[in-house]
């Protein structure tokens, strides 16, 4: 072969056999997993330990917030990813985002009763916009349907 | 022409080992290229114990970030030395146009610039690691998370080194250059520490810090050779 | 092959082209963005949860993608100047890398701002945030390194080369938040192509400003051509012509 | 061997030269001539490939030269203001170094070279330690070592002392006589036993 | 000789802020050389959270070692525009045979710096606090910390300068001399935020970083005004 | 005003000059000639006070000169290589500065001045964007300003063509009729109306 045409091919050859790698390590990386945050399934399998920092991101299970203290600072509630759930400790301000039913994501680490120390607390939000109007309306068809399930004897 | 019967035909490997062997001994000669980066390294680190708490928790804490920051600021300041003499003495002009790939040259001299600044860097590091109270399971980490990423901040150097070679004070703008491009480096590779003391394995970020040294290996050559191009002219 | 790439790089035509075209794109461009703000801000009902803090969104979004958009111009243009050597494209980038750089501002600035009410906090070390305060500094630097060339033709080269490079930036922005669990949310609310069940009132002033904020950026980007053209122009014979008939109207 | 056409080329907003037309071929010499910042440096480098702002067309061997580079390059040897020579490093090891970036090693003929330019003593010694005139002769021992039929020589008798001087003026007609080509630039009275062809730059462009 | 009618003596205040106007006249028309290490500052600290870790509680415990250091770097990388260009030109020749005090020559010059590369650092230091969630209450001292510690860097900088602006590459060199010479005053800025942090007064090692700031003011122009003729030498 | 007695200086392990003797006054010109690297500015360097590697004594108006530094500085203009203006400032900020070191404020002067070597037009024009000659005239201008009396040249004529060159020689030779004193060197064959001293510093350093 033509030699300036081999040490072309040479090139594009390399850049090739480099983009292949590149994409296979990336597919390696996926598989391991490369999130920020951890979900409480995770935590319940062990996969941290006590005393570690990290981050614990889930959705703040219905009706389990405790607010304690003088001005209601001292905070405790439930993060779930609705398969396993993982108590959270708090002192201090909350975000107005905070609510019930909705994502929360916490810094802190597992004491050795497993509850989560947070020393942040960061509201999640989702990606659904809607009117107050157009929110209890809804509300209304789902606790309908609820009522529709509980009366056909079914478990929501 | 005088071709006498000594000649010997090259491959493009045999010049590729000429060109690396070139650079060895150039940066050989000018010990201070290679041992000022590294004091750097050395100081710097040493910073921070004396401007923030010097308590070994609190230094084990910080000591991961702190060990890859600098080592990024350093590997960043080394390459200062880069193309710097090519480009003055006019080296550069003539491997621009030597008629072999520009491309594997390129990726030479940066390896030959990496065995000499990047490698005795990482090479120190436990030292520090060690000054910083870094708790023994993270050594490994650390060190391979700096072998895998070295490389390619020395690679993404010369890009910005190769932009600003023809400017008389590039100091500052290499930095503000380079430094944004390096970050994916720095965050996975601190991450690999950082993911060892929580518990986990690190096989995951080891991976993406190798896809990015093989991603910069095959690409970076194309963007130095480049701009190398416009700064002879 | 390239003929008419050609022609479309010169200056003159572009010159020409765009100055009947300027003040028709002036105007949709302040109506849409008036209509979308005033009824984003003002009439869009506020959202069950954040209030009326959500209004920030009218905003933020168009910024985020439109520096993100901007970007991915500027990268186009580089490419057109380093492979074909047009001029005209050039000129083009040189005026993208300001206006991008202050819609990557102003997104970061009305995010944060966002971020305090919804999440808590102005700033978070997350991967969306973080790359798009990359973003910043990369356009920065791109300003930055074709100001440090004496030949204005070698800062051109290198900002164009430079430009490329970040370019691998822009889908490291757009996929963290698939790639990583960020604190920011993932694709798709306001977008029309969006499954989701927000409701036409809510997303239609989005779209007002949306396209606003896009003819804002093209209006600004032909008036800064412009500018540089002449400047650079100023020599030829059009443009002295131009000047002299400019002063005869006077 | 190579041809230009139509070259044009401005700087700062100043015309440098236009519409310039000429051929090289085998044993020819053509010298660029013109007062300071004429545009001698940047016809030369524009010829060689460093310098791409220009207009017109350039030919090697009849091909257009962006279709025919590593031919070109191969074919042809630059030497510009700067020597090109790394002062830590000593003429042995700058010219191997060159002989690789050419495809071949071969130490005699290295020293064959620096022999003819008068450098045996110097051989082993950092390029630092030695005059200007010194340092360019080893950039100019490249010249027999290049294997390049085409030598753009941007004045290449700076620094050089009178004997010097009259022994690579032989050498460009000797190079010329065996069938190569050189252009060169140089301030100085050019003494060549060869036929000589000159082109003036300060007639070129529009002052 | 021409001197005409309009010729007005100056005295030494006079004749001191021409220097600091013409100082001022140089940095502005060359924006790079403020705006660089203001970028250098912003993206240097931005690295630390994210190659450590980005929660509040850590970010605030490192903040204040993170900043001075970072300040640190660079104040000593924005030196490298002092004195620079005066060499290259021969200014600093005129400069150093002037019939006027050197020392208080220099001391402007190094003053003209500052307010265009420190202050402008000390300004921009409150958004970056805020990015590493440093306490409310620490942001006085640090800023105060800071006025005063930036002079001196800048003037311990300026040595370091005067001392190698004669040779070719001075960056990494540059950072070897001059960061030891920093230690101290770093040690009593940051330790001003980690005093407050403790709820302790910091009027104490505030008085020490006033009175380094006023012995270098004192005595770093002896040093300077030495180097400098090394230099031009 | 200025006398040398015994001056010596080596560099590089290599004597320039030795046993140097001469005493300049007013109403003198003195030409330090000698070939390329002889010491000439090195030598110059040595009288102005900018280097101080040498051995010997050097004296001002009978004074030892270290004993009277500021009076010495007031007294004398030097005008190196390197031109002392600073490119990103115009020809007007620049003067002002040297008028500022020299303890006075005088925009007359300066206008003056720099009419006298043709650059009114180009007052408020930054340096960078002037030719070499252009800039060279910028740091001219200041010796009428400098009012010093002795004036230490090193190529003064250097990037000035032909007419500049007559008038610079005129100046010098009005200078030195009208009390002053001139110390310089150049390579140019000087035409001066009035008397000219010269020392050759190739005889006086052992080659
Ligand atoms: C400084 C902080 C922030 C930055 C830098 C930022 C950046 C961005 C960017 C770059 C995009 C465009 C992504 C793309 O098109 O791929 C975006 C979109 C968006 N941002 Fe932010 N953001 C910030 C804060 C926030 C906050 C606080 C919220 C609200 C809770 C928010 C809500 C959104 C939404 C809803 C979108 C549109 C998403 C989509 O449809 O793709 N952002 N932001
Ligand atoms: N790096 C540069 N950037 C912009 N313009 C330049 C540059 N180098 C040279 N020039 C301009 O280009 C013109 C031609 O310069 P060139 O070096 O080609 O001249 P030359 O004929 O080689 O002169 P000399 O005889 O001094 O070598 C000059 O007028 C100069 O002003
Ligand atoms: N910075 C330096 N360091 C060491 N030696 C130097 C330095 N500058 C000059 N020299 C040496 O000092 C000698 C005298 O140099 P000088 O500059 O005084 O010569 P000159 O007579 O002014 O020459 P020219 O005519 O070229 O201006 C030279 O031989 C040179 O090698
Ligand atoms: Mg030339
Ligand atoms: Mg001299």
């Amino acid at each position: 072969m033509h030699p300036a045409r081999k040490q072309k091919l040479m090139i594009v050859l390399f850049i090739l056999l480099g983009s292949m790698v590149t994409v296979g390590l990336i597919l390696v990386a996926f598989n391991e997993g490369l999130n920020v945050f951890f979900t409480p399934t995770e935590v319940a399998e062990g996969k941290v330990e006590a005393g570690q920092n990290f981050r614990i991101g889930g959705m703040v299970k219905m009706g389990s917030v405790v607010k304690e203290g003088l001005e209601g600072t001292d905070i405790e509630f439930i993060a779930t990813d609705t398969n396993k759930d993982v108590s959270v400790r708090y002192t201090g301000v909350l975000p107005d985002l905070f609510r019930e039913g909705q994502g929360v994501v916490a810094d802190g680490y597992l004491d050795e009763n497993g509850v989560f120390q947070a020393t942040q607390i960061l509201a999640k939000h989702d990606e659904n916009y809607m009117s107050a109007e157009v929110k209890s309306a809804l509300d209304a068809g789902e606790r309908k349907q609820a009522e529709a399930a509980m009366a056909a004897g079914q478990t929501p | 022409m005088n071709l006498s019967g000594s000649r010997q035909t090259l491959g493009t490997g045999a010049s590729l080992a000429a060109t690396l062997q070139r650079e060895l001994l150039i940066i050989l000669r000018s010990p201070g290229d290679i041992v000022n980066p590294l004091m750097f390294y050395v100081i710097a680190v040493s910073l921070f114990p004396l401007g923030g708490q010097a308590d070994a928790e609190w230094l084990s804490g910080i000591a991961a970030g702190v060990i890859w920051v600098t080592a990024l600021l350093a590997v960043m300041l080394s390459m200062e030395s880069l193309f710097r003499s090519d480009y003055e003495d006019g080296s550069l002009e003539q491997l621009l146009l030597s008629p072999q790939p520009l491309y594997f040259h390129l990726l030479v001299k940066v390896l030959g610039h990496w065995l000499l600044t990047g490698l005795p860097l990482v090479l120190l590091t436990p030292v520090l690691a060690m000054m910083l109270a870094l708790p023994g399971e993270a050594y490994w980490p650390l060190l391979l998370g700096l072998l895998l990423g070295t490389p390619t901040l020395n690679l993404i150097g010369a890009i910005g080194m190769a932009l600003t070679v023809g400017l008389k004070r590039s100091g500052v703008l290499l930095a503000v250059l380079v430094l944004p491009l390096s970050i994916p480096v720095l965050v996975f590779g601190s991450g690999m520490v950082q993911t060892t003391l929580n518990g986990l394995p690190y096989t995951g970020l080891a991976a993406v810090l190798g896809a990015l040294l093989v991603m910069t290996v095959s690409l970076a050559p194309l963007a130095i050779g480049a701009a190398l191009r416009i700064s002879v002219n | 092959m390239w003929q008419w790439l050609y022609r479309l790089g010169s200056p003159k035509l572009f010159y020409d082209m765009t100055t009947g075209f300027l003040p028709w794109l002036t105007i949709v461009t302040y109506f849409l963005l008036i209509v979308g703000l005033v009824w984003g801000l003002g009439f869009v009902p506020p959202d069950y949860q954040m209030g009326d803090n959500f209004r920030i969104a009218y905003i933020h979004i168009p910024m985020s993608v439109g520096a993100m958009g901007i970007y991915a111009m500027m990268a186009c243009m580089a490419a057109m100047h380093m492979i074909w050597n047009i001029k005209l494209a050039d000129l083009v980038a040189r005026s993208c890398a300001a206006l991008g750089a202050t819609y990557c501002a102003l997104s970061l600035v009305t995010g944060s701002l966002w971020g305090k009410p919804t999440w808590g906090t102005y700033w978070i070390w997350d991967a969306r945030l973080t790359s798009m305060l990359i973003l910043l500094f990369v356009f920065i630097a791109i300003m930055a390194l074709r100001s440090a060339y004496d030949s204005e033709n070698s800062g051109s080269k290198a900002a164009s080369v430079l430009t490329l490079v970040g370019v691998v930036n822009l889908p490291i922005i757009h996929y963290s938040v698939v790639w990583w669990n960020t604190l920011h949310q993932g694709d798709s609310i306001l977008g029309v192509s969006s499954q989701s069940a927000n409701p036409p009132e809510v997303w239609s002033p989005a779209f007002f400003v949306g396209l606003g904020l896009i003819g804002f950026f093209f209006q600004a980007l032909i008036r800064r051509t412009r500018n540089e053209i002449l400047l650079h122009e100023r020599r030829s014979q059009w443009v002295q012509q131009l000047l002299t008939s400019k002063q005869l109207q006077e | 061997m190579l041809s230009a056409s139509g070259l044009y080329c401005e700087r700062d907003e100043r015309v440098l030269f236009s519409r310039l037309d000429f051929d090289i071929s085998a044993g020819r010499v053509l010298q660029i001539q013109g007062s300071n910042g004429s545009g001698k440096t940047t016809l030369l480098r524009i010829l060689c490939g460093l310098n791409a702002d220009y207009e017109g067309e350039l030919r090697w061997e009849g091909k257009l030269i962006n279709a025919t580079v590593e031919h070109f390059r191969a074919g042809m040897f630059y030497l510009g203001h700067s020597p090109g020579i790394n002062k830590a490093l000593t003429p042995m090891q700058n010219l191997r170094w060159f002989c690789a970036n050419r495809g071949f090693a071969d130490d005699a003929a290295i020293i064959a070279a620096l022999e003819e330019f008068g450098l045996s003593v110097y051989r082993d010694i950092p390029c630092f330690q030695m005059s200007a005139g010194q340092q360019r002769r080893v950039s100019l021992a490249r010249l027999p070592l290049s294997g390049a039929s085409l030598w753009i020589l941007d004045e290449p008798f700076t620094a050089l002392d009178r004997r010097a001087v009259a022994d690579l003026e032989a050498r460009i007609a000797e190079h010329a006589s065996s069938g190569g080509a050189v252009i060169l630039t140089t301030h100085h009275p050019l003494q060549l036993s060869c036929a000589l062809e000159i082109i003036n730059l300060d007639e070129r462009g529009p002052q």
